[in-house]
């Protein structure tokens, strides 16, 4: 018998039916992942699993036994444990208070010593070092989520749900996530995983349900799914999976980083030296461990952090000492990583934030006022030309899905043409049809004649895109070498800070 | 024919109106002093009244301005701040007399001001305070020569209590010190009583609140400290009744009850009517028992001298 | 002894600090617990003013001070349920609940005294809390006058701090209570009650402020006046805010503003101009904050409306 | 119902419900509260005069509230403002009366500038600057800077600089020429507002039609989204600041050559904290704010003229005020309550859909 059963679960928002006729069945011990585009109704599903919402129709079972949760707390108490897509940990918190909370144990008084052993105990069986006194803040994503792990498991979660788990790890870590799953499954613990990356679901699932616009559209076991099958049902029509990248014509030098060293909000240094150059036509492209130093790189070539040390030019001009805006006026374009805090202001309309980095410029202001019919035309050429959906340009930013939100940023960054665009994990969370899109963007850029600097996690999407390659390790640039040369090994050596001598470009 | 029922009271088609200052009625002071003698004038004339608490400073011209307009025989304005309120609506309404307290308006014919010299009545109970203040063997008295005043906000009507209690004071007791502290609000008891714990804790041992409701958490640190205190405006014994030693009093309901009785009987005086010890207008409340009858006699003493004006004890204090 | 000397040798100015302070670390504990959840509370001000009130009513009528201190303390945390409510189960503007219920208590309290009372003022007979002797403490030289003789009330507030402290960081609730203010939806999906949690911080909350009230009215004195907190609830959010929403932190703003004030009354008695020695608490208070105290960081959901899962 | 329709719908049923609730209130009291609320609509619009009062106290509401809203706009809480205002009106009052000789076009300008700069540097200079470099709390700082600027203009009036001859802790009364012409005469209502009119497109105009204000927006909305379009945040921190000042600054300067013609003591009642509940209620949108401080106004001139005829209390007023504004920030509570209704009818139906089944 299955330990979980989904039988015709629906879940309507307003006139938006996120969930239609769902079914789905876990086995003890098998890992089951879900795919399907961006808003195709998973974390709906999962959170109606976990007792946030409650469904408008249909069932769910736990060993043959309907279930009608009230709410998240007595879903967890049917053994029931989910890491959300958007991390549901307390910044402010230690990650022993984190993990804990809410089932504290004890009666009154906070044990913290309990708390703290049991966080060290989970960790260990798991694999997963974790230091339970530090807060969540301090910790990279990467770890955060094995909070989140631990937080399921001290539960005692019967279940595991990770819903886009791998969407901001590195390959290093997915392949400890994976390793924790081969683990629980082997403990007869069934996991639901969900992604939209196609080669990790079949590395890590044994059986897989597609969902599309809301439904259930079918389950195979994993033996029976080839990648191209995978994406046209996800999708609904067919998908180009290998990205045709021509090679560049390098050209002149567009940015030159000289003896860079920035340092971080704590002010320990966590960029060191580094120096490199991108040129016309390329995509440069930086891979890395998160947090070894790429975001404090990045934030110090737009101008948002103050270096420690080096220089920086742009176009044979010393920008070093020049702030955001004269940057973004000499042609640098920026996606950052963070869409939501960083690139948007959610209040706002798609039209306001597609001239969020240009408004004091024509022909968005004339002499300080704003040109909203200027605003509006360029927001109805850019919501048809990078398919922005609903396109409508006067809704607020933050009722669209993230997806189309990045799709806003990506949007407003091109049109301006910039001669270098920095993209920070461009692509991060998005499904394979709007990833496809976002890196023909990429790569037109570059037959324009323009460079990219590309930043990611994603050793394919480096490795797919980029003409050269830099590798970033604890602050330092330990390698740059040329794309056709890299291999997945080569770069998850120099990732490790092993220097790579050969194959360096000039 | 006239009804044959009961003779009408005589104020019955007379109307007053009471404007108050934005400290409103219940101030302690003279707003309430004010009304106080209007329900006087009521209670004996069966005058009709009515009362509007100004609610800020740009009430004050429509308030009285409307009073005026709906035919009210006289207006009563409580306070200085609405002297130029009051020249403006009473001279667009001729035939409305108005009072004001506190003031001095001298060139209309239909405005009556009260000016209170409550230097006298503050320089009596200074006297008093002075003398008490040797009196050692009486238990709140500690020798040390110390006495203490309290003022709400350094304003007229306030500083002239002031000054007069400081040299009634000094005049029966040169080495005394007066303390002095202004608590910078009519309506925060506890910061009163913070104030008078500090004069106490510096050797005060009787103190004059001039603070309206300020002036209640003074009493209220003296009775906690055993100490005296003096009332102001009006007979306070009733607050704390064997601290309050006595009052400091101001007629303000005396004055506005004279000026309805005058204006009902036809003989309003305009101009200026200063109210002071000669005319009863100001004076102090009995004393309780433990003030000494020499004590008393000594105070009462003062009173010929200030009447005819051998003494006149300064309206400002000596620190300005 | 210079003058300065005299003014801070006096154990009396350290006995005022205490007292002054004591209704603003109260409100700041207050908001503290409140805004801890989540909630915004910028009520305090008609909170204490709601709980001096009906304190003095309920203390006057059964003379005892003590059923009016429980009267007060009632009335705060019945007040700030109009907070409460539809902070948290309409998702409402938290700000202007503040707004509306200062604006209404002061209405309220002032008809109230007038209506109940007249214009003659609260009843004389009212009881007053007592002021405590600490046997052993009290006869310390210097300390006793400070700490040895305080209202009851001074001395519940610095329990009160330090439960507060306790609870806030030590137990199972407070901890439950930081998760919901700075993060909600987390503390919803680990099965937290959110609704449940915010009403509680802002029920105690409110009644910490009732307290406060209930020290002004029947601690200090024993009597109501219109308006007697004169701006203290203000002072509080800003003791809150500046003790960066902690327990003692507030409890030490508190007693900042209480001794400059204190030094103020006294400098004062030594001719100094009551209206600009009057500014040195307030001066006082941004030279601390800009020189010392620095960035104080927020709940980070304080003030924002959370809409539980359904 | 529509967004627009509603968002005229409940301000209405908000003060609907407040009214009825302050008229219980004034029942239980022994009053008539029919009586009452006549009495208080004819005292704040039964004649030209008393309609000319009620616009002339909405003016420095509007003006003070105009800057707290751009503050909020900018994310910032200007709880300041009475402090503000009662530097305009001190810079204003001084202007007014120590240049005689100016003509008008020249004083009145002056002084209203100079009101305008001096609640600028109250507001903006030092709280800005605090927020922007050392992180200090704006409402602890606005709220501090506010009281000291009502001790220093206590100290100005008493025996201070600014007093006029005489026994009474006044300013001297403005000249003429710098006296904003009253517009209906035996009225409070002068030229000031025109000068609110103004005040409100600039502000309209300069929030939503202009890039400064589409950056005071940004800021007050995502200071981090801000920063990485290039802004300088702490410098519009300092402007927003700034402007709330400018603005309360003017509203003090105004009252007085307008109203007051010379500083007092009690010269204002709170405007500045009654405009912050002002442009909470016009939720910061300029255009409401007139319609909102109208309605303050209103309430507060109908008040007076409510005590005279019905001998309610003025504390009444608050009383029912605050219930409006409650009821306006629980404007879900009709959706609310009209939820539980409907939910608990389809609970009842689907009840019996299952029992079918
Ligand atoms: N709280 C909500 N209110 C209204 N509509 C919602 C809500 N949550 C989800 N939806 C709707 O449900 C649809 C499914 O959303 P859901 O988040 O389940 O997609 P998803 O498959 O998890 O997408 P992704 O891969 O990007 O995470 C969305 O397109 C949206 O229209
Ligand atoms: N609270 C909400 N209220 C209304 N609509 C919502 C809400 N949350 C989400 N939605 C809707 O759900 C859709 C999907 O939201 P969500 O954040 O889950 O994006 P997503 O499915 O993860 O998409 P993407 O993969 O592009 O990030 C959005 O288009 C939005 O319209
Ligand atoms: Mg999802
Ligand atoms: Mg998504």
């Amino acid at each position: 018998m299955a330990i979980l059963e989904i039988r015709n679960l629906r879940k309507v928002f307003g006139s938006v039916i996120a969930n239609d006729d769902v079914n789905l069945s876990l086995e003890a011990g098998e890992t089951h992942a879900i795919l399907g585009e961006n808003g195709a109704g998973k974390s709906t599903l999962i959170k109606m699993i976990s007792g946030l919402y409650k469904p408008d129709y249909g069932q769910i079972l736990l060993n043959g036994v309907e279930q009608h949760f009230a709410n998240p707390r007595e879903a967890i108490i049917a053994g029931i444990g989910v890491v959300h897509q958007h991390f549901m940990l307390i910044p402010a918190l230690s990650v022993a208070e984190n993990v804990v909370l809410g089932s504290e144990g004890g009666r009154f008084l906070f044990r913290k010593k309990q708390a703290i052993d049991n966080v060290l105990r989970i960790s260990k069986e798991l694999g997963l070092p974790l230091d339970p006194a530090i807060k969540v803040q301090d910790l990279p994503v990467g770890m955060q989520q094995r909070v989140e792990i631990v937080k399921a498991l001290y539960r005692n979660a019967r279940i595991l749900i990770l819903d886009e788990p791998t969407a901001v790890l590195t390959p290093q870590e997915t392949e400890e996530l994976f390793a924790v799953v081969r683990r629980l499954n082997q403990d007869q613990i069934p996991v639901i995983f969900i992604s939209h990356k196609l080669d990790e679901v079949r590395e890590i699932a044994d059986r897989i349900t597609v969902m599309r616009a809301g439904k259930s559209v079918h389950t195979m076991p994993i033996a029976d799914a080839t990648a191209k099958e995978l994406a046209q049902l996800m999708v609904g029509r067919e998908v180009v999976l290998e990205t045709l990248k021509t090679p560049a014509q390098a050209g002149e030098v567009v940015l030159r980083v000289e003896n860079l060293s920035v340092r971080d909000d704590r002010k320990t240094t966590r960029v060191k030296n580094v120096s490199f150059e991108v040129r016309t036509g390329e995509i440069f492209g930086i891979a890395g461990v998160d947090g070894n130093g790429q975001t404090e790189l990045v934030e110090a070539i737009v101008g948002l952090r103050k270096l420690e040390g080096g220089k920086i030019h742009f176009l044979d001009k010393n920008i070093t000492s020049e702030n955001v805006s004269s940057r973004i006026q000499h042609g640098i374009g920026y996606v950052p990583q963070d869409r939501q805090r960083d690139g948007l202001v959610l209040q706002f309309t798609v039209a306001d934030n597609l001239v969020l980095r240009s408004v004091g410029a024509k022909p968005f202001s004339k002499s300080g006022w704003l040109q909203k019919k200027s605003t509006r035309a360029n927001a109805e050429k850019l919501i048809k030309e990078f398919d922005i959906r609903p396109p409508l340009e006067d809704v607020q930013v933050g009722s669209l899905s993230g997806g189309n939100q990045q799709k806003v940023i990506l949007a407003r960054e091109m049109a301006r043409e910039p001669m270098l665009l920095i993209a920070v994990q461009p692509t991060r969370g998005l499904d394979v049809g709007a990833i496809e899109g976002i890196h023909r963007h990429l790569l037109s850029l570059c037959e324009q004649g323009k460079a990219v600097l590309l930043v990611s996690l994603e050793l394919e999407e480096i490795m797919q895109l980029s003409d050269r390659i830099g590798v970033m390790h604890a602050g330092e640039l330990v390698t740059v070498m040329d794309a056709k040369a890299a291999t997945r090994e080569s770069l998850g050596l120099a990732m490790t800070g092993e220097r790579v001598e050969e194959g360096v470009a000039p | 024919a006239a009804a044959q029922k009961h003779a009408a009271p005589i104020g019955a088609n007379f109307k007053v109106g009471l404007v108050t200052d934005t400290g409103g009625l219940n101030d302690h002071s003279f707003n309430h002093l004010a009304y106080v003698g209007v329900l006087d004038a009521h209670k004996k004339f069966g005058i009709k009244y009515s009362v509007v608490q100004s609610h800020q400073s740009s009430d004050y011209v429509p308030n009285l301005t409307t009073f005026a307009q709906e035919g009210y025989n006289m207006v009563i304005a409580v306070g200085y701040l609405m002297d130029s309120a009051v020249q403006q609506v009473s001279k667009e309404y001729p035939k409305t007399k108005f009072l004001i307290i506190d003031d001095a308006i001298t060139n209309r014919k239909n405005v009556m001001s009260a000016i209170f010299d409550t230097q006298q009545c503050g320089y009596l109970v200074g006297v008093m305070a002075g003398l008490m203040n040797q009196q050692k063997h009486i238990p709140q008295i500690n020798g040390k020569n110390v006495v203490g005043v309290i003022g709400g906000q350094d304003i007229p009507p306030v500083e002239s209590y002031m000054a007069g209690f400081e040299a009634g004071v000094k005049k029966v007791d040169p080495r005394a010190t007066v303390l002095q502290a202004f608590a910078n609000s009519f309506t925060d008891p506890g910061t009163g009583q913070q104030m008078a714990l500090a004069q106490i804790s510096q050797g005060a041992d009787i103190i004059f609140p001039v603070a309206g409701g300020t002036g209640t958490g003074v009493i209220n640190a003296a009775k906690q400290k055993n100490i005296f205190a003096i009332g102001v405006d009006a007979n306070q014994n009733y607050l704390a009744p064997s601290t309050v030693m006595t009052s400091a009093l101001k007629g303000v309901d005396v004055a506005t009850e004279i000026a309805i009785t005058d204006a009902l009987h036809n003989h309003f005086k305009s101009g200026v009517v200063h109210f002071n010890l000669a005319n009863k207008g100001v004076g102090f409340a009995p004393p309780i028992k433990a003030v000494p009858a020499s004590v008393l006699k000594k105070v009462d003493s003062f009173i010929p001298l200030l009447v005819k004006g051998k003494i006149n004890p300064p309206a400002l204090l000596s620190s300005h | 002894m210079s003058v300065l000397g005299l003014v801070f040798s006096n154990p009396e100015l350290y006995g005022s600090t205490l007292a002054m302070a004591t209704p603003l670390a109260l409100g700041a504990l207050g908001g503290t617990f409140s805004e801890r959840t989540g909630v915004v509370n910028i009520a305090m001000e008609g909170i204490m003013l709601i709980g001096a009130f009906f304190g003095v009513m309920a203390a006057a009528s059964s003379h005892s001070a003590w059923i009016g201190l429980l009267a007060g303390v009632v009335a705060g945390g019945l007040i700030s349920l109009a907070l409460a409510w539809p902070a948290v189960r309409l998702q409402s503007d938290q700000v202007i609940l503040g707004m509306a219920i200062n604006l209404f208590a002061a209405g309220l309290t002032a008809f109230l005294l007038n209506t109940v009372y007249g214009f003659g003022g609260t009843p004389i007979s009212t009881p007053q809390l007592p002021q405590l002797t600490i046997p052993l403490l009290n006869n310390i030289p210097f300390v006793g006058a400070v700490l040895g003789q305080q209202n009851v009330v001074v001395y519940i507030m610095i329990l009160l701090v330090i439960i507060g402290h306790f609870f806030l960081f030590h137990t199972n609730l407070g901890l439950r209570m930081r998760a919901v203010g700075e993060h909600p939806e987390a503390a919803d999906t680990v099965g937290i009650n959110v609704v449940r949690i915010r009403y509680f911080g802002v029920l105690i909350g409110g009644m910490m402020s009732g307290l406060a009230g209930v020290y002004l009215s029947i601690g200090m004195l024993n009597s109501f006046e219109v308006n007697m907190t004169d701006g203290r609830g203000y002072i509080a959010l800003a003791a809150m805010i500046f003790g960066k929403w902690t327990p003692f932190g507030s409890l030490g703003a508190a007693l900042l503003f209480g001794f400059a004030t204190a030094v103020s009354y006294s400098l004062q008695n030594y001719g100094v101009s009551a209206n600009l020695i009057g500014i040195l608490p307030y001066a006082l208070t941004i030279v601390a904050l800009t020189g010392v105290i620095g960035r104080s960081k927020a709940p980070a959901a304080d003030g924002l409306p959370y809409e539980p899962s359904k | 119902m529509s967004k627009r329709t509603q968002s005229l719908v409940l301000p209405l049923l908000a003060v609907i419900t407040g009214l009825i609730l302050g008229g219980i209130i004034m029942w239980v009291s022994g009053y008539k509260p029919i009586n009452a609320y006549v009495a208080l609509f004819q005292g704040a619009f039964g004649n030209s005069v008393f309609i000319a009062n009620t616009i002339a106290g909405a003016i420095p509401l509007i003006l003070t509230s105009l800057g707290i809203a751009i503050a909020f706009r900018t994310g910032l809480f200007n709880i300041g403002a009475e402090g503000q205002y009662w530097i305009g009106a001190m810079v204003g009052t001084w202007i007014g009366y120590n240049f005689p000789h100016l003509p008008w076009y020249i004083h009145i300008p002056f002084a209203l500038i100079g009101a305008m700069v001096a609640g600028g540097i109250w507001g903006g200079l030092i709280p800005g600057l605090a927020k922007a470099f050392v992180g200090a709390h704006e409402v602890i700082t606005t709220m501090m800077m506010s009281y000291i600027a009502i001790l220093i203009g206590h100290f100005m009036l008493e025996r201070g600089p600014m007093m006029a001859p005489g026994y009474n802790p006044q300013s001297p009364l403005v000249t003429m020429s710098a006296t904003l012409p009253t517009l209906v005469s035996n009225s409070n209502l002068s030229a000031g507002i025109f000068i609110a009119m103004v005040a409100i497109i600039v502000v309209y105009l300069l929030l939503f039609h202009t890039t400064f204000g589409y950056r005071l927006r940004t800021v007050g909305h995502n200071p981090m989204a801000a920063k990485y379009a290039g802004m300088n945040v702490p410098l519009f921190t300092i402007y927003s600041l700034g402007l709330s000042g400018v603005l309360a600054g003017l509203g003090g300067a105004v009252q007085i050559m307008g109203v007051d013609h010379q500083l007092t003591d009690t010269f204002s009642s709170g405007y500045g904290y009654t405009a912050i509940v002002v442009s909470l209620l016009a939720r910061n949108n300029p255009i409401a704010i007139f319609f909102a401080s109208v309605f303050f106004s209103a309430l507060s001139t109908g008040s007076q003229v409510m005590q005279i005829n019905s001998g309610v209390s003025p504390n009444m007023t608050d009383v029912i005020t605050g219930v409006i504004i409650f009821f306006v920030a629980t404007d879900k509570l009709y959706s609310y309550f009209r939820g539980k209704f409907r939910r608990s009818s389809k609970a009842q139906s689907e009840q019996k859909g299952v029992s079918v089944s």
